[in-house]
Protein backbone atom coordinates (compact mmCIF):
# COMPACT_ATOMS: atom_id res chain seq x y z
CA UNK A 1 0.00 0.00 0.00
CA UNK A 2 1.93 2.99 -1.33
CA UNK A 3 0.61 6.45 0.00
CA UNK A 4 1.25 8.38 -3.06
CA UNK A 5 -2.06 7.78 -5.02
CA UNK A 6 -1.39 7.35 -8.76
CA UNK A 7 -4.19 8.36 -11.42
CA UNK A 8 -4.05 7.89 -15.18
CA UNK A 9 -5.96 8.99 -17.92
CA UNK A 10 -7.58 7.95 -21.09
CA UNK A 11 -9.41 9.97 -23.39
CA UNK A 12 -11.79 8.52 -25.52
CA UNK A 13 -13.62 11.12 -27.68
CA UNK A 14 -15.84 13.02 -25.26
CA UNK A 15 -14.98 10.58 -22.24
CA UNK A 16 -12.15 11.22 -19.90
CA UNK A 17 -11.28 8.28 -17.68
CA UNK A 18 -9.39 8.58 -14.96
CA UNK A 19 -8.14 5.51 -12.79
CA UNK A 20 -6.84 5.86 -9.57
CA UNK A 21 -4.36 3.21 -7.57
CA UNK A 22 -3.69 3.74 -3.65
CA UNK A 23 -4.94 5.76 -0.78
CA UNK A 24 -7.44 8.83 -1.89
CA UNK A 25 -6.60 11.12 0.44
CA UNK A 26 -7.13 15.25 0.14
CA UNK A 27 -3.48 14.90 -2.49
CA UNK A 28 -4.84 12.01 -3.99
CA UNK A 29 -8.52 13.95 -4.20
CA UNK A 30 -6.40 16.98 -5.72
CA UNK A 31 -4.66 15.32 -8.69
CA UNK A 32 -7.79 13.52 -9.29
CA UNK A 33 -9.55 17.07 -9.81
CA UNK A 34 -6.35 18.81 -11.58
CA UNK A 35 -6.96 15.93 -14.04
CA UNK A 36 -10.82 16.29 -13.96
CA UNK A 37 -10.50 19.94 -14.95
CA UNK A 38 -7.83 19.94 -17.25
CA UNK A 39 -10.28 17.58 -19.30
CA UNK A 40 -13.35 19.54 -18.79
CA UNK A 41 -10.99 22.34 -20.13
CA UNK A 42 -9.90 20.33 -23.01
CA UNK A 43 -13.65 19.63 -23.93
CA UNK A 44 -14.50 16.31 -22.22
CA UNK A 45 -18.15 16.22 -21.42
CA UNK A 46 -18.23 13.02 -19.22
CA UNK A 47 -15.74 11.60 -16.79
CA UNK A 48 -15.59 7.94 -15.44
CA UNK A 49 -13.62 7.76 -12.06
CA UNK A 50 -12.52 4.05 -12.21
CA UNK A 51 -11.37 3.49 -8.43
CA UNK A 52 -10.94 -0.23 -8.97
CA UNK A 53 -7.15 -0.03 -7.64
CA UNK A 54 -7.66 1.81 -4.48
CA UNK A 55 -9.01 0.32 -1.08
CA UNK A 56 -9.24 3.59 0.78
CA UNK A 57 -11.05 7.29 0.58
CA UNK A 58 -11.03 8.80 2.91
CA UNK A 59 -13.70 12.03 3.71
CA UNK A 60 -11.27 15.09 3.24
CA UNK A 61 -10.84 12.72 -0.39
CA UNK A 62 -14.53 12.55 -0.94
CA UNK A 63 -15.13 16.09 -0.50
CA UNK A 64 -12.95 16.52 -3.02
CA UNK A 65 -14.72 14.12 -5.34
CA UNK A 66 -17.85 16.21 -4.61
CA UNK A 67 -16.38 19.51 -5.91
CA UNK A 68 -15.46 17.63 -8.98
CA UNK A 69 -18.87 16.35 -9.52
CA UNK A 70 -20.22 19.79 -8.82
CA UNK A 71 -18.55 21.45 -11.49
CA UNK A 72 -19.13 18.74 -14.08
CA UNK A 73 -22.93 18.94 -13.56
CA UNK A 74 -22.68 22.73 -13.49
CA UNK A 75 -21.22 22.33 -16.84
CA UNK A 76 -24.18 19.99 -17.68
CA UNK A 77 -21.88 17.30 -18.21
CA UNK A 78 -22.20 13.47 -16.62
CA UNK A 79 -19.71 11.63 -14.34
CA UNK A 80 -19.92 7.95 -13.24
CA UNK A 81 -17.96 5.99 -10.99
CA UNK A 82 -16.96 1.91 -11.47
CA UNK A 83 -15.03 -0.32 -9.51
CA UNK A 84 -15.80 0.67 -5.95
CA UNK A 85 -15.30 -1.67 -2.73
CA UNK A 86 -18.35 -2.16 -0.65
CA UNK A 87 -16.55 0.06 1.66
CA UNK A 88 -16.39 2.78 -0.75
CA UNK A 89 -19.83 2.09 -2.04
CA UNK A 90 -20.92 2.59 1.39
CA UNK A 91 -18.86 5.18 2.16
CA UNK A 92 -20.15 7.20 -1.16
CA UNK A 93 -23.68 6.16 0.02
CA UNK A 94 -23.56 7.52 3.36
CA UNK A 95 -22.55 11.37 2.40
CA UNK A 96 -24.88 11.28 -0.27
CA UNK A 97 -22.97 11.20 -3.11
CA UNK A 98 -24.24 8.03 -4.72
CA UNK A 99 -27.60 9.75 -5.00
CA UNK A 100 -26.00 12.51 -7.35
CA UNK A 101 -23.45 10.60 -9.09
CA UNK A 102 -23.91 7.42 -11.14
CA UNK A 103 -22.24 3.92 -9.76
CA UNK A 104 -21.74 1.13 -12.11
CA UNK A 105 -19.99 -2.14 -11.55
CA UNK A 106 -17.35 -2.32 -14.75
CA UNK A 107 -15.81 0.72 -16.46
CA UNK A 108 -17.47 -0.43 -20.00
CA UNK A 109 -20.56 0.10 -18.05
CA UNK A 110 -19.91 3.60 -16.74
CA UNK A 111 -18.63 4.58 -19.79
CA UNK A 112 -21.13 3.05 -22.01
CA UNK A 113 -23.59 4.85 -19.51
CA UNK A 114 -22.30 8.23 -19.73
CA UNK A 115 -21.46 8.39 -23.79
CA UNK A 116 -23.39 11.00 -26.19
CA UNK A 117 -25.85 8.43 -27.67
CA UNK B 1 -7.38 -16.91 20.69
CA UNK B 2 -4.69 -15.28 22.81
CA UNK B 3 -5.74 -12.26 22.39
CA UNK B 4 -8.45 -11.06 23.89
CA UNK B 5 -9.92 -7.61 25.88
CA UNK B 6 -9.57 -7.77 29.22
CA UNK B 7 -6.67 -5.44 28.89
CA UNK B 8 -3.77 -7.27 29.89
CA UNK B 9 -3.48 -8.82 26.13
CA UNK B 10 -3.50 -5.39 23.79
CA UNK B 11 -1.67 -4.96 21.09
CA UNK B 12 -0.85 -0.50 21.67
CA UNK B 13 0.36 1.09 18.48
CA UNK B 14 1.67 4.93 18.85
CA UNK B 15 2.11 7.05 15.78
CA UNK B 16 3.34 10.46 15.31
CA UNK B 17 1.03 13.54 13.95
CA UNK B 18 2.58 13.35 10.58
CA UNK B 19 1.31 12.85 6.79
CA UNK B 20 0.03 9.80 5.32
CA UNK B 21 0.85 8.03 9.50
CA UNK B 22 -2.70 6.89 9.58
CA UNK B 23 -2.12 4.70 6.20
CA UNK B 24 0.54 3.07 8.51
CA UNK B 25 -1.68 2.60 11.05
CA UNK B 26 -4.63 0.94 8.67
CA UNK B 27 -1.91 -1.98 8.33
CA UNK B 28 -2.29 -2.82 12.27
CA UNK B 29 -5.80 -2.93 11.84
CA UNK B 30 -5.85 -5.54 8.91
CA UNK B 31 -3.10 -7.62 10.70
CA UNK B 32 -5.25 -7.70 13.86
CA UNK B 33 -8.06 -8.32 11.76
CA UNK B 34 -6.66 -10.96 9.85
CA UNK B 35 -5.70 -12.87 13.29
CA UNK B 36 -9.35 -13.13 13.86
CA UNK B 37 -10.59 -13.66 10.15
CA UNK B 38 -12.55 -10.77 10.31
CA UNK B 39 -13.52 -10.63 6.36
CA UNK B 40 -11.75 -8.18 4.24
CA UNK B 41 -14.75 -6.05 3.63
CA UNK B 42 -15.18 -5.64 7.85
CA UNK B 43 -11.51 -4.70 7.60
CA UNK B 44 -11.73 -2.47 5.05
CA UNK B 45 -14.32 -0.48 6.79
CA UNK B 46 -12.43 -0.83 10.51
CA UNK B 47 -9.17 0.66 8.31
CA UNK B 48 -11.62 3.60 7.25
CA UNK B 49 -12.75 4.29 10.52
CA UNK B 50 -9.80 4.37 11.71
CA UNK B 51 -7.88 6.41 9.29
CA UNK B 52 -10.96 9.57 10.27
CA UNK B 53 -10.05 8.87 13.87
CA UNK B 54 -6.16 9.72 13.39
CA UNK B 55 -7.18 12.35 10.56
CA UNK B 56 -9.62 14.14 13.11
CA UNK B 57 -6.76 13.74 15.89
CA UNK B 58 -4.17 15.22 13.36
CA UNK B 59 -6.31 17.80 12.70
CA UNK B 60 -7.94 19.00 15.30
CA UNK B 61 -6.11 18.03 18.45
CA UNK B 62 -3.17 20.02 18.27
CA UNK B 63 -1.83 16.67 20.58
CA UNK B 64 0.34 18.31 23.56
CA UNK B 65 3.13 15.06 22.97
CA UNK B 66 2.41 15.17 19.20
CA UNK B 67 1.40 11.76 19.13
CA UNK B 68 -1.82 9.92 18.21
CA UNK B 69 -2.25 6.14 20.17
CA UNK B 70 -4.16 3.38 19.34
CA UNK B 71 -5.01 0.04 21.07
CA UNK B 72 -6.55 -2.97 19.65
CA UNK B 73 -7.90 -5.63 21.27
CA UNK B 74 -9.75 -9.04 20.31
CA UNK B 75 -12.60 -10.14 22.36
CA UNK B 76 -16.00 -11.80 22.82
CA UNK B 77 -19.02 -10.91 24.14
CA UNK B 78 -20.37 -13.89 26.17
CA UNK B 79 -21.23 -16.49 23.14
CA UNK B 80 -21.73 -13.76 20.95
CA UNK B 81 -19.11 -12.88 17.77
CA UNK B 82 -15.82 -12.38 17.99
CA UNK B 83 -15.44 -8.21 17.79
CA UNK B 84 -12.21 -5.93 17.34
CA UNK B 85 -12.17 -3.35 19.36
CA UNK B 86 -10.06 0.04 18.28
CA UNK B 87 -9.32 2.41 20.42
CA UNK B 88 -7.71 6.14 19.57
CA UNK B 89 -6.71 8.71 21.77
CA UNK B 90 -4.89 11.91 21.76
CA UNK B 91 -3.70 14.69 24.28
CA UNK B 92 -5.57 17.11 22.38
CA UNK B 93 -7.80 20.11 22.81
CA UNK B 94 -10.65 17.72 23.05
CA UNK B 95 -13.93 19.24 21.42
CA UNK B 96 -17.54 20.02 22.49
CA UNK B 97 -19.56 17.08 20.70
CA UNK B 98 -22.70 18.87 21.62
CA UNK B 99 -21.73 21.74 19.55
CA UNK B 100 -21.00 19.55 16.21
CA UNK B 101 -23.75 19.11 13.47
CA UNK B 102 -24.82 16.13 12.09
CA UNK B 103 -24.36 16.32 8.20
CA UNK B 104 -26.50 15.82 5.27
CA UNK B 105 -25.51 15.23 1.17
CA UNK B 106 -28.24 18.49 1.10
CA UNK B 107 -26.27 20.40 2.91
CA UNK B 108 -23.01 19.17 1.24
CA UNK B 109 -24.28 19.39 -2.31
CA UNK B 110 -25.66 22.82 -1.95
CA UNK B 111 -23.11 25.05 -0.06
CA UNK B 112 -19.26 25.45 0.79
CA UNK B 113 -19.63 22.53 3.74
CA UNK B 114 -18.05 19.61 2.45
CA UNK B 115 -16.21 18.59 5.57
CA UNK B 116 -17.77 17.32 8.44
CA UNK B 117 -18.30 14.03 7.55
CA UNK B 118 -15.73 11.79 9.28
CA UNK B 119 -17.50 11.28 12.57
CA UNK B 120 -20.74 9.97 10.88
CA UNK B 121 -18.67 7.65 9.19
CA UNK B 122 -17.18 6.09 11.92
CA UNK B 123 -20.42 5.44 13.36
CA UNK B 124 -21.85 4.28 10.09
CA UNK B 125 -18.64 1.73 9.38
CA UNK B 126 -18.31 0.04 13.10
CA UNK B 127 -21.05 -1.84 14.89
CA UNK B 128 -20.61 0.50 18.17
CA UNK B 129 -18.62 3.69 18.84
CA UNK B 130 -18.15 5.53 22.19
CA UNK B 131 -16.62 9.35 22.06
CA UNK B 132 -15.43 10.97 25.49
CA UNK B 133 -13.57 13.96 25.33
CA UNK B 134 -12.09 16.94 27.46
CA UNK B 135 -10.01 19.18 27.89
CA UNK B 136 -7.42 16.29 28.49
CA UNK B 137 -7.83 15.18 25.03
CA UNK B 138 -10.68 12.57 22.94
CA UNK B 139 -10.90 8.88 23.17
CA UNK B 140 -12.72 6.62 20.41
CA UNK B 141 -13.96 3.38 21.19
CA UNK B 142 -15.09 1.82 18.35
CA UNK B 143 -16.04 -1.78 17.71
CA UNK B 144 -16.51 -3.92 14.87
CA UNK B 145 -18.11 -7.53 15.30
CA UNK B 146 -16.62 -10.36 13.20
CA UNK C 1 9.43 12.59 4.75
CA UNK C 2 7.88 13.17 8.10
CA UNK C 3 9.46 10.60 10.23
CA UNK C 4 12.93 10.66 11.20
CA UNK C 5 15.44 8.93 13.72
CA UNK C 6 15.62 11.57 15.90
CA UNK C 7 13.10 10.30 18.59
CA UNK C 8 10.96 12.92 18.24
CA UNK C 9 9.27 10.96 14.98
CA UNK C 10 8.86 7.44 15.82
CA UNK C 11 6.23 4.33 15.43
CA UNK C 12 5.58 2.29 18.71
CA UNK C 13 4.06 -0.92 18.88
CA UNK C 14 3.78 -3.13 21.82
CA UNK C 15 2.73 -6.44 21.65
CA UNK C 16 1.51 -9.36 24.22
CA UNK C 17 3.87 -12.15 24.44
CA UNK C 18 1.27 -14.65 22.82
CA UNK C 19 1.43 -17.15 20.01
CA UNK C 20 1.95 -15.70 16.38
CA UNK C 21 2.07 -11.91 17.57
CA UNK C 22 5.11 -11.92 15.82
CA UNK C 23 3.51 -12.01 12.69
CA UNK C 24 1.24 -9.25 13.73
CA UNK C 25 3.99 -6.94 14.22
CA UNK C 26 5.63 -7.47 10.64
CA UNK C 27 2.86 -5.88 9.27
CA UNK C 28 3.69 -2.50 10.98
CA UNK C 29 7.37 -2.94 9.60
CA UNK C 30 6.08 -3.99 6.11
CA UNK C 31 3.50 -0.50 6.03
CA UNK C 32 7.05 1.46 7.30
CA UNK C 33 9.34 -0.02 5.06
CA UNK C 34 6.39 0.32 2.09
CA UNK C 35 6.19 4.46 3.30
CA UNK C 36 10.08 4.72 2.91
CA UNK C 37 9.26 2.39 -0.53
CA UNK C 38 12.27 0.17 0.62
CA UNK C 39 11.96 -3.03 -1.75
CA UNK C 40 10.11 -5.84 -1.44
CA UNK C 41 12.73 -8.51 -0.27
CA UNK C 42 14.37 -5.81 2.06
CA UNK C 43 11.15 -5.91 3.53
CA UNK C 44 10.93 -9.24 4.07
CA UNK C 45 14.62 -9.33 5.71
CA UNK C 46 13.35 -6.87 7.86
CA UNK C 47 10.21 -8.98 8.25
CA UNK C 48 12.24 -11.80 9.37
CA UNK C 49 14.58 -10.50 11.36
CA UNK C 50 11.84 -8.72 13.34
CA UNK C 51 10.13 -12.24 13.76
CA UNK C 52 13.69 -13.44 15.22
CA UNK C 53 13.74 -10.88 17.83
CA UNK C 54 10.22 -11.45 18.98
CA UNK C 55 10.05 -15.23 19.16
CA UNK C 56 13.24 -14.77 21.25
CA UNK C 57 11.74 -12.40 23.44
CA UNK C 58 8.57 -14.62 23.56
CA UNK C 59 10.86 -18.77 24.26
CA UNK C 60 13.65 -16.82 26.51
CA UNK C 61 13.25 -13.30 27.97
CA UNK C 62 9.83 -13.93 30.49
CA UNK C 63 8.87 -10.66 30.49
CA UNK C 64 7.56 -9.38 33.65
CA UNK C 65 5.33 -6.92 31.97
CA UNK C 66 4.15 -9.42 29.64
CA UNK C 67 4.82 -8.11 26.96
CA UNK C 68 7.47 -6.79 23.84
CA UNK C 69 8.16 -3.45 23.35
CA UNK C 70 9.05 -2.46 19.10
CA UNK C 71 9.75 0.99 17.76
CA UNK C 72 10.12 1.67 14.06
CA UNK C 73 12.37 4.92 13.00
CA UNK C 74 13.42 5.71 9.82
CA UNK C 75 16.32 8.45 8.74
CA UNK C 76 19.24 9.14 6.82
CA UNK C 77 22.96 9.51 7.57
CA UNK C 78 24.24 12.43 6.25
CA UNK C 79 23.74 12.06 2.30
CA UNK C 80 23.43 8.57 2.65
CA UNK C 81 21.02 6.27 2.38
CA UNK C 82 17.91 5.81 3.81
CA UNK C 83 17.61 3.19 6.28
CA UNK C 84 14.32 1.75 8.68
CA UNK C 85 15.39 0.78 12.20
CA UNK C 86 13.55 -1.32 14.45
CA UNK C 87 14.11 -1.79 18.15
CA UNK C 88 13.11 -4.84 19.73
CA UNK C 89 12.86 -4.74 23.89
CA UNK C 90 11.58 -6.87 26.69
CA UNK C 91 11.76 -6.10 30.13
CA UNK C 92 12.76 -9.85 30.86
CA UNK C 93 15.79 -11.88 32.21
CA UNK C 94 18.39 -11.09 30.19
CA UNK C 95 21.35 -13.12 28.93
CA UNK C 96 24.99 -13.11 28.77
CA UNK C 97 26.07 -12.50 24.97
CA UNK C 98 29.56 -13.68 25.89
CA UNK C 99 28.04 -17.38 26.75
CA UNK C 100 26.53 -17.43 23.32
CA UNK C 101 27.85 -20.25 21.20
CA UNK C 102 27.77 -19.09 17.58
CA UNK C 103 26.12 -22.05 15.48
CA UNK C 104 26.97 -23.70 12.36
CA UNK C 105 25.74 -26.09 9.61
CA UNK C 106 27.93 -28.73 10.38
CA UNK C 107 26.72 -29.03 14.12
CA UNK C 108 23.43 -28.22 12.75
CA UNK C 109 23.66 -31.24 10.66
CA UNK C 110 25.30 -33.49 12.82
CA UNK C 111 24.07 -33.18 16.20
CA UNK C 112 20.81 -32.86 18.07
CA UNK C 113 21.55 -29.01 18.17
CA UNK C 114 18.94 -27.59 16.00
CA UNK C 115 18.41 -24.39 17.23
CA UNK C 116 20.67 -21.10 18.06
CA UNK C 117 20.48 -19.84 14.79
CA UNK C 118 18.17 -16.25 15.44
CA UNK C 119 20.84 -14.33 16.31
CA UNK C 120 22.96 -15.03 13.13
CA UNK C 121 19.86 -15.14 11.09
CA UNK C 122 19.29 -11.20 12.34
CA UNK C 123 22.85 -10.73 12.05
CA UNK C 124 23.06 -11.83 8.84
CA UNK C 125 19.53 -10.21 7.42
CA UNK C 126 20.15 -6.55 8.89
CA UNK C 127 22.69 -4.48 7.90
CA UNK C 128 23.32 -3.37 11.57
CA UNK C 129 22.43 -4.70 14.81
CA UNK C 130 23.49 -3.89 18.58
CA UNK C 131 22.26 -5.94 21.49
CA UNK C 132 22.44 -4.90 24.90
CA UNK C 133 21.15 -7.22 27.24
CA UNK C 134 21.12 -7.13 31.61
CA UNK C 135 19.14 -8.08 34.46
CA UNK C 136 16.43 -5.59 33.57
CA UNK C 137 15.88 -7.03 29.67
CA UNK C 138 17.45 -7.26 26.31
CA UNK C 139 17.23 -4.43 23.68
CA UNK C 140 18.04 -5.86 19.96
CA UNK C 141 18.86 -2.11 17.77
CA UNK C 142 18.82 -3.03 14.01
CA UNK C 143 18.85 -0.97 10.73
CA UNK C 144 18.44 -1.99 6.99
CA UNK C 145 19.28 0.63 4.51
CA UNK C 146 17.34 1.02 1.56
CA UNK D 1 -1.17 -13.25 5.93
CA UNK D 2 -2.79 -15.87 7.50
CA UNK D 3 -1.51 -17.09 10.73
CA UNK D 4 -2.20 -20.84 9.93
CA UNK D 5 0.13 -22.38 7.34
CA UNK D 6 -1.67 -24.91 4.94
CA UNK D 7 0.15 -27.32 3.73
CA UNK D 8 -1.24 -29.02 0.38
CA UNK D 9 0.07 -32.55 -0.55
CA UNK D 10 0.06 -34.27 -4.40
CA UNK D 11 1.14 -37.57 -5.25
CA UNK D 12 3.16 -38.61 -8.84
CA UNK D 13 4.55 -41.74 -8.17
CA UNK D 14 7.35 -42.16 -5.82
CA UNK D 15 7.53 -38.11 -5.62
CA UNK D 16 5.52 -36.53 -3.04
CA UNK D 17 5.05 -32.79 -3.77
CA UNK D 18 3.95 -30.86 -0.19
CA UNK D 19 3.07 -27.00 -1.12
CA UNK D 20 2.50 -24.56 1.47
CA UNK D 21 0.74 -20.83 2.04
CA UNK D 22 1.33 -19.06 4.97
CA UNK D 23 3.65 -18.57 7.63
CA UNK D 24 6.13 -21.78 8.62
CA UNK D 25 6.93 -21.51 12.19
CA UNK D 26 6.60 -24.77 14.90
CA UNK D 27 3.22 -25.67 13.92
CA UNK D 28 4.06 -24.94 9.97
CA UNK D 29 6.57 -26.85 10.74
CA UNK D 30 5.62 -29.87 12.57
CA UNK D 31 2.38 -30.00 9.74
CA UNK D 32 4.95 -30.51 6.52
CA UNK D 33 6.94 -32.82 8.77
CA UNK D 34 3.61 -34.89 9.67
CA UNK D 35 2.94 -34.73 6.03
CA UNK D 36 5.83 -35.41 4.94
CA UNK D 37 6.46 -38.64 7.14
CA UNK D 38 3.23 -40.13 6.15
CA UNK D 39 4.27 -40.19 2.16
CA UNK D 40 7.66 -41.95 3.04
CA UNK D 41 5.69 -44.62 5.27
CA UNK D 42 3.58 -44.78 2.34
CA UNK D 43 6.36 -45.55 -0.25
CA UNK D 44 7.34 -42.37 -1.42
CA UNK D 45 11.18 -42.41 -2.01
CA UNK D 46 11.53 -38.26 -2.75
CA UNK D 47 9.89 -35.30 -1.66
CA UNK D 48 9.73 -31.38 -3.32
CA UNK D 49 8.52 -29.11 -0.93
CA UNK D 50 7.48 -25.91 -2.71
CA UNK D 51 7.42 -22.90 -0.31
CA UNK D 52 5.99 -20.48 -3.21
CA UNK D 53 2.87 -18.95 -1.20
CA UNK D 54 5.48 -18.95 1.65
CA UNK D 55 7.04 -15.56 2.67
CA UNK D 56 8.48 -15.62 6.06
CA UNK D 57 9.66 -18.93 7.49
CA UNK D 58 11.19 -18.84 11.24
CA UNK D 59 14.35 -20.72 12.52
CA UNK D 60 12.49 -22.57 14.33
CA UNK D 61 9.92 -23.83 11.09
CA UNK D 62 13.98 -23.95 9.42
CA UNK D 63 14.85 -26.55 12.10
CA UNK D 64 11.84 -28.78 11.73
CA UNK D 65 12.50 -28.69 7.98
CA UNK D 66 16.14 -29.65 8.39
CA UNK D 67 15.17 -32.49 10.43
CA UNK D 68 13.06 -33.63 7.59
CA UNK D 69 15.60 -33.63 5.63
CA UNK D 70 17.61 -35.76 7.65
CA UNK D 71 14.98 -38.34 7.73
CA UNK D 72 14.98 -38.28 4.01
CA UNK D 73 18.97 -38.20 3.75
CA UNK D 74 18.74 -41.50 6.12
CA UNK D 75 16.46 -43.61 3.80
CA UNK D 76 18.72 -42.64 1.08
CA UNK D 77 15.82 -40.11 -0.69
CA UNK D 78 15.67 -37.30 -2.12
CA UNK D 79 14.64 -34.03 -1.02
CA UNK D 80 14.03 -30.52 -3.50
CA UNK D 81 12.90 -27.40 -2.66
CA UNK D 82 11.40 -24.70 -5.04
CA UNK D 83 9.62 -21.26 -4.96
CA UNK D 84 11.82 -19.36 -2.65
CA UNK D 85 11.69 -16.33 -2.09
CA UNK D 86 15.00 -14.07 -2.21
CA UNK D 87 14.91 -13.90 2.12
CA UNK D 88 14.04 -17.74 2.35
CA UNK D 89 16.90 -18.55 -0.47
CA UNK D 90 19.17 -16.42 1.96
CA UNK D 91 17.92 -17.60 5.08
CA UNK D 92 18.32 -21.55 4.19
CA UNK D 93 22.04 -20.96 2.80
CA UNK D 94 22.77 -19.06 6.17
CA UNK D 95 21.62 -22.40 7.92
CA UNK D 96 23.06 -24.62 5.55
CA UNK D 97 20.54 -26.53 4.62
CA UNK D 98 20.96 -24.98 0.39
CA UNK D 99 24.06 -27.36 1.02
CA UNK D 100 22.32 -30.44 1.50
CA UNK D 101 19.17 -30.28 0.02
CA UNK D 102 18.71 -28.82 -3.36
CA UNK D 103 17.02 -26.01 -4.53
CA UNK D 104 15.31 -24.92 -8.04
CA UNK D 105 13.29 -22.42 -9.19
CA UNK D 106 10.52 -23.69 -10.47
CA UNK D 107 8.27 -27.05 -9.53
CA UNK D 108 8.54 -29.31 -12.26
CA UNK D 109 12.90 -28.59 -12.48
CA UNK D 110 12.17 -29.84 -8.78
CA UNK D 111 10.14 -32.84 -10.03
CA UNK D 112 12.35 -33.56 -12.57
CA UNK D 113 15.30 -34.25 -10.50
CA UNK D 114 14.11 -36.13 -7.92
CA UNK D 115 12.43 -38.43 -9.95
CA UNK D 116 13.86 -41.85 -10.41
CA UNK D 117 15.23 -42.15 -14.31
N1 LIG E 1 -9.74 14.33 18.04
C1 LIG E 1 -10.36 15.52 18.01
N2 LIG E 1 -9.90 16.58 18.72
C2 LIG E 1 -10.52 17.78 18.68
N3 LIG E 1 -11.63 18.01 17.95
C3 LIG E 1 -12.15 17.00 17.22
C4 LIG E 1 -11.55 15.72 17.20
N4 LIG E 1 -12.30 14.92 16.40
C5 LIG E 1 -13.29 15.68 15.93
N5 LIG E 1 -13.23 16.93 16.42
C6 LIG E 1 -14.17 18.04 16.17
O1 LIG E 1 -15.34 17.49 15.61
C7 LIG E 1 -15.61 18.08 14.33
C8 LIG E 1 -16.28 17.09 13.41
O2 LIG E 1 -15.34 16.09 13.03
P1 LIG E 1 -15.60 15.23 11.74
O3 LIG E 1 -16.99 14.72 11.76
O4 LIG E 1 -14.56 14.20 11.66
O5 LIG E 1 -15.48 16.23 10.53
P2 LIG E 1 -14.25 17.11 10.00
O6 LIG E 1 -13.00 16.55 10.57
O7 LIG E 1 -14.33 16.97 8.53
O8 LIG E 1 -14.55 18.51 10.47
C9 LIG E 1 -14.28 18.62 13.86
O9 LIG E 1 -14.44 19.68 12.95
C10 LIG E 1 -13.64 19.06 15.18
O10 LIG E 1 -14.11 20.31 15.57
N1 LIG F 1 15.35 -11.62 24.41
C1 LIG F 1 16.09 -12.56 25.03
N2 LIG F 1 15.99 -12.73 26.36
C2 LIG F 1 16.74 -13.69 26.99
N3 LIG F 1 17.58 -14.51 26.34
C3 LIG F 1 17.72 -14.39 25.01
C4 LIG F 1 16.99 -13.42 24.29
N4 LIG F 1 17.32 -13.52 22.98
C5 LIG F 1 18.22 -14.51 22.90
N5 LIG F 1 18.48 -15.04 24.12
C6 LIG F 1 19.45 -16.12 24.42
O1 LIG F 1 20.29 -16.27 23.30
C7 LIG F 1 20.24 -17.62 22.84
C8 LIG F 1 20.43 -17.67 21.34
O2 LIG F 1 19.31 -17.11 20.68
P1 LIG F 1 19.04 -17.47 19.18
O3 LIG F 1 20.28 -17.27 18.40
O4 LIG F 1 17.88 -16.66 18.72
O5 LIG F 1 18.66 -19.00 19.14
P2 LIG F 1 17.47 -19.83 19.81
O6 LIG F 1 16.38 -18.87 20.18
O7 LIG F 1 17.06 -20.77 18.75
O8 LIG F 1 18.07 -20.50 20.99
C9 LIG F 1 18.91 -18.16 23.32
O9 LIG F 1 18.90 -19.55 23.44
C10 LIG F 1 18.76 -17.46 24.66
O10 LIG F 1 19.50 -18.11 25.65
Amino acid sequence: MSEVCRVAAERRGDVAILSTDGYINNQGGEEIARQAYSHLESGARALVLNLEKTRIVNSIGISILIEVLEKVMDRKGKLAFCGLTPTIDKTFRIMGLAQYAAIYPTESEAVRAVSSP
Amino acid sequence: MSLDATGAREISLTIPVAPDMEIVATAQAAAVGEFIEMPRDKIDEVKLALVEACINAFEHAHARDGRVHLTFRVGREGDAREFLEVEVLDQGRGFDQTAIETPSAEKTFSGRQKRGWGLQIIRSLMDSVAISSSEGGTRILMRKYK
